[in-house]
């Protein structure tokens, strides 16, 4: 019953920041079985507080999980397309190389295997998936 | 974006009241792509998303943007099927004329229906 | 002895309810942000003589309902909030 | 035609309720997270036989209730998770 | 830290469900802080807090650390003043045998009467 | 009535990122006010996701509120004791100097006007203040 029934597309969209809520722990999961079963993730979508788990400014202990980092990993391995709202990250302070030299920020948060555009990018998943899932 | 032309169906639940989180400008925000990208949108005000409508709002107060101003001027953006779940007004003492929108009221049976029929659904 | 509370959500997240059966005479509720859509409807929970209720009044004034406030709830603006907090020896925060 | 609802929040939060007010037959229901937390005591809400109970089992086991689990809900881990979206037209994720 | 000699009352009121949210861990951080700077510390369960003491707990599932060990170690930090809200428990339909934790029953009046007797309180 | 009574020192604990729900906003203004009414903040005390006030990497919509802005100027101008909580900031990557070079971020998000520490801060600031109020 629980093999991989047929190639589905999924949408996943992130709403929370990692360590305030488990919603961001739980899609990592959920996106890890689903490419484990040979299901594809037609795009990560991260919106609202969900920004924050493309920061690659963190620094988290030994024995804690580090949310930002394994998501990274996990989008490099498997070749993810990682997008995160514009409007929801740039007053959050994750920022990108452009965002950075436009306002002359000196600093870059956005870990590279992420991109940021649109909510436009949320309704094309939202046209072109099989599945759009919300985890907040 | 490869078919961004064919139409599919996403509503919107929104659940909670303006300004104490961002749930309620959220909601606005995917309404408002979808419309622009040419979907059907169904908006659907629940449980404290009627608080949203309330007239007589003004957040300069707070400094924040009047959220209800923006929910004024849906139709221009091509939204136009906006529900209000009947039993959420009830529940808070409220009738319809206490509203700044004109929207359908309609029973939990029948956003069943739409909830249902909808290809994607946003539950904020 | 008196403590000052604030509950900040809506009715729906039931925080006055947690917050009144820990209340003692003499304390007040203060609500704010979310909390004042407390004062658009009358409920048992807010017929307790031995509690003064307030409300802030940026708070009303964002969310359409100044003209909508119970007459039993006072209301204040944030000057007001700074001045029952240091009228009341403690503070506790619902949210 | 069918969906998969998650309901991801304590049952205090009372988001079932609202989940179930607009849930259609042969839907399903997904306890995660604190969610979970609605398997561990016998309401009314759960008396609904036209829709079906699932929990997932690694919150199960965080919180300590893998033994608590009311037995008319089934347990499924999060690759059982991933074959539900799939068996199932929607997704609506209340949080 | 000028008079960090003198000794307060901190009461903590933990309310939320462990896990879900960060609110349980972030109550046992604070009452952690005040025993190790030597404040009287209360650390109160009510609500959904009363689901932080449930025994069998297990979160390496999640890839978190295992809340309830931490709190069945409170008393080598000399916090000994733990109170559970019985009606939170009866609720929930739990009884203190469910419980990983030895500590007071209480009800509502006797929380309020803590509460009122502290110097500051931390409501999570 | 609204008068200042007698000079009280207040603590005020955020503990909500601003944009995401109103409690930061609340704080902000709670504070404005006190200390326009003669009393002073022997503290600001940021905590989880509070401490998303004091990122300086922030670009914010013309007629939207730069709250991180904000209460820089305010703390700044007032000489305010601003302290961000190390555990909280670190894994949301709130990073200053120190921070930085350690790990080798080439980033610091922090605000200079705020500095990062212990909890230890904010239970002194229960000791010493008249007043602890908690925004979230």
């Amino acid at each position: 019953m629980y093999g991989a029934i047929l190639n589905v597309k999924f949408t996943v969209v992130v709403h929370s920041a990692p360590y305030s809520t488990q919603a961001a722990a739980s899609a990592y999961r959920f996106t890890k079985a689903l490419l484990e079963q040979g299901h594809d993730v037609y795009r990560l979508f991260f919106f609202g507080d969900g920004v924050h788990n493309t920061s690659k400014l963190t620094v988290v202990a030994q024995d804690d999980t580090n949310w930002q980092q394994q998501w990274d990993k996990l989008i490099e391995l498997q070749k993810l397309d990682s997008v995160v709202c514009v409007t929801s990250a740039i007053k959050r302070g994750i920022i990108d190389e452009a965002e950075s030299a436009r306002h002359e920020l000196g600093a870059v948060s956005l870990s590279s295997s992420s991109e940021i555009s649109g909510l436009g990018q949320l309704i094309d998943a939202t046209i072109n998936s099989d599945r759009v899932i919300n985890f907040g | 974006m490869s078919e961004i032309n064919s139409s599919k169906t996403v509503s919107i639940i929104s659940r909670q009241a303006p300004y104490g989180s961002n749930r309620a400008h959220q909601s606005l925000d995917i309404a408002l792509a979808a419309a622009v990208f040419e979907q059907a949108v169904n908006y659907i005000f629940m449980g404290d998303g009627v608080y949203q409508l309330l007239g007589n709002q003004n957040a300069t107060s707070i400094q924040s943007k009047t959220l209800v101003n923006a929910l004024e001027t849906l139709d221009l953006y091509g939204i136009e099927s906006i529900f209000i779940d009947s039993q959420s007004l009830r529940e808070r003492n409220l009738t319809p004329k206490d509203l700044a929108l004109n929207a359908s009221i309609v029973s939990r049976g029948e956003i069943a229906k739409i909830v249902r029929a909808s290809d994607s659904v946003f539950n904020l | 002895m008196s403590t000052l509370h604030t509950v900040s959500k809506a009715p729906s997240f039931r925080l006055l309810e947690t917050c009144l059966s820990i209340i003692q005479a003499g304390d007040a509720v203060l609500f704010i942000e979310d909390g004042v859509y407390h004062c658009q409807q009358s409920t048992e929970l807010l017929r307790n003589s031995e509690v003064k209720f307030y409300c802030l009044r940026e708070d009303l004034i964002a969310r359409g309902l100044i003209d909508r406030k119970l007459d039993t709830i006072e209301t204040v603006n944030t000057q007001g909030f700074v001045d029952l907090c240091v009228q009341h020896d403690g503070i506790v925060n619902w949210f």
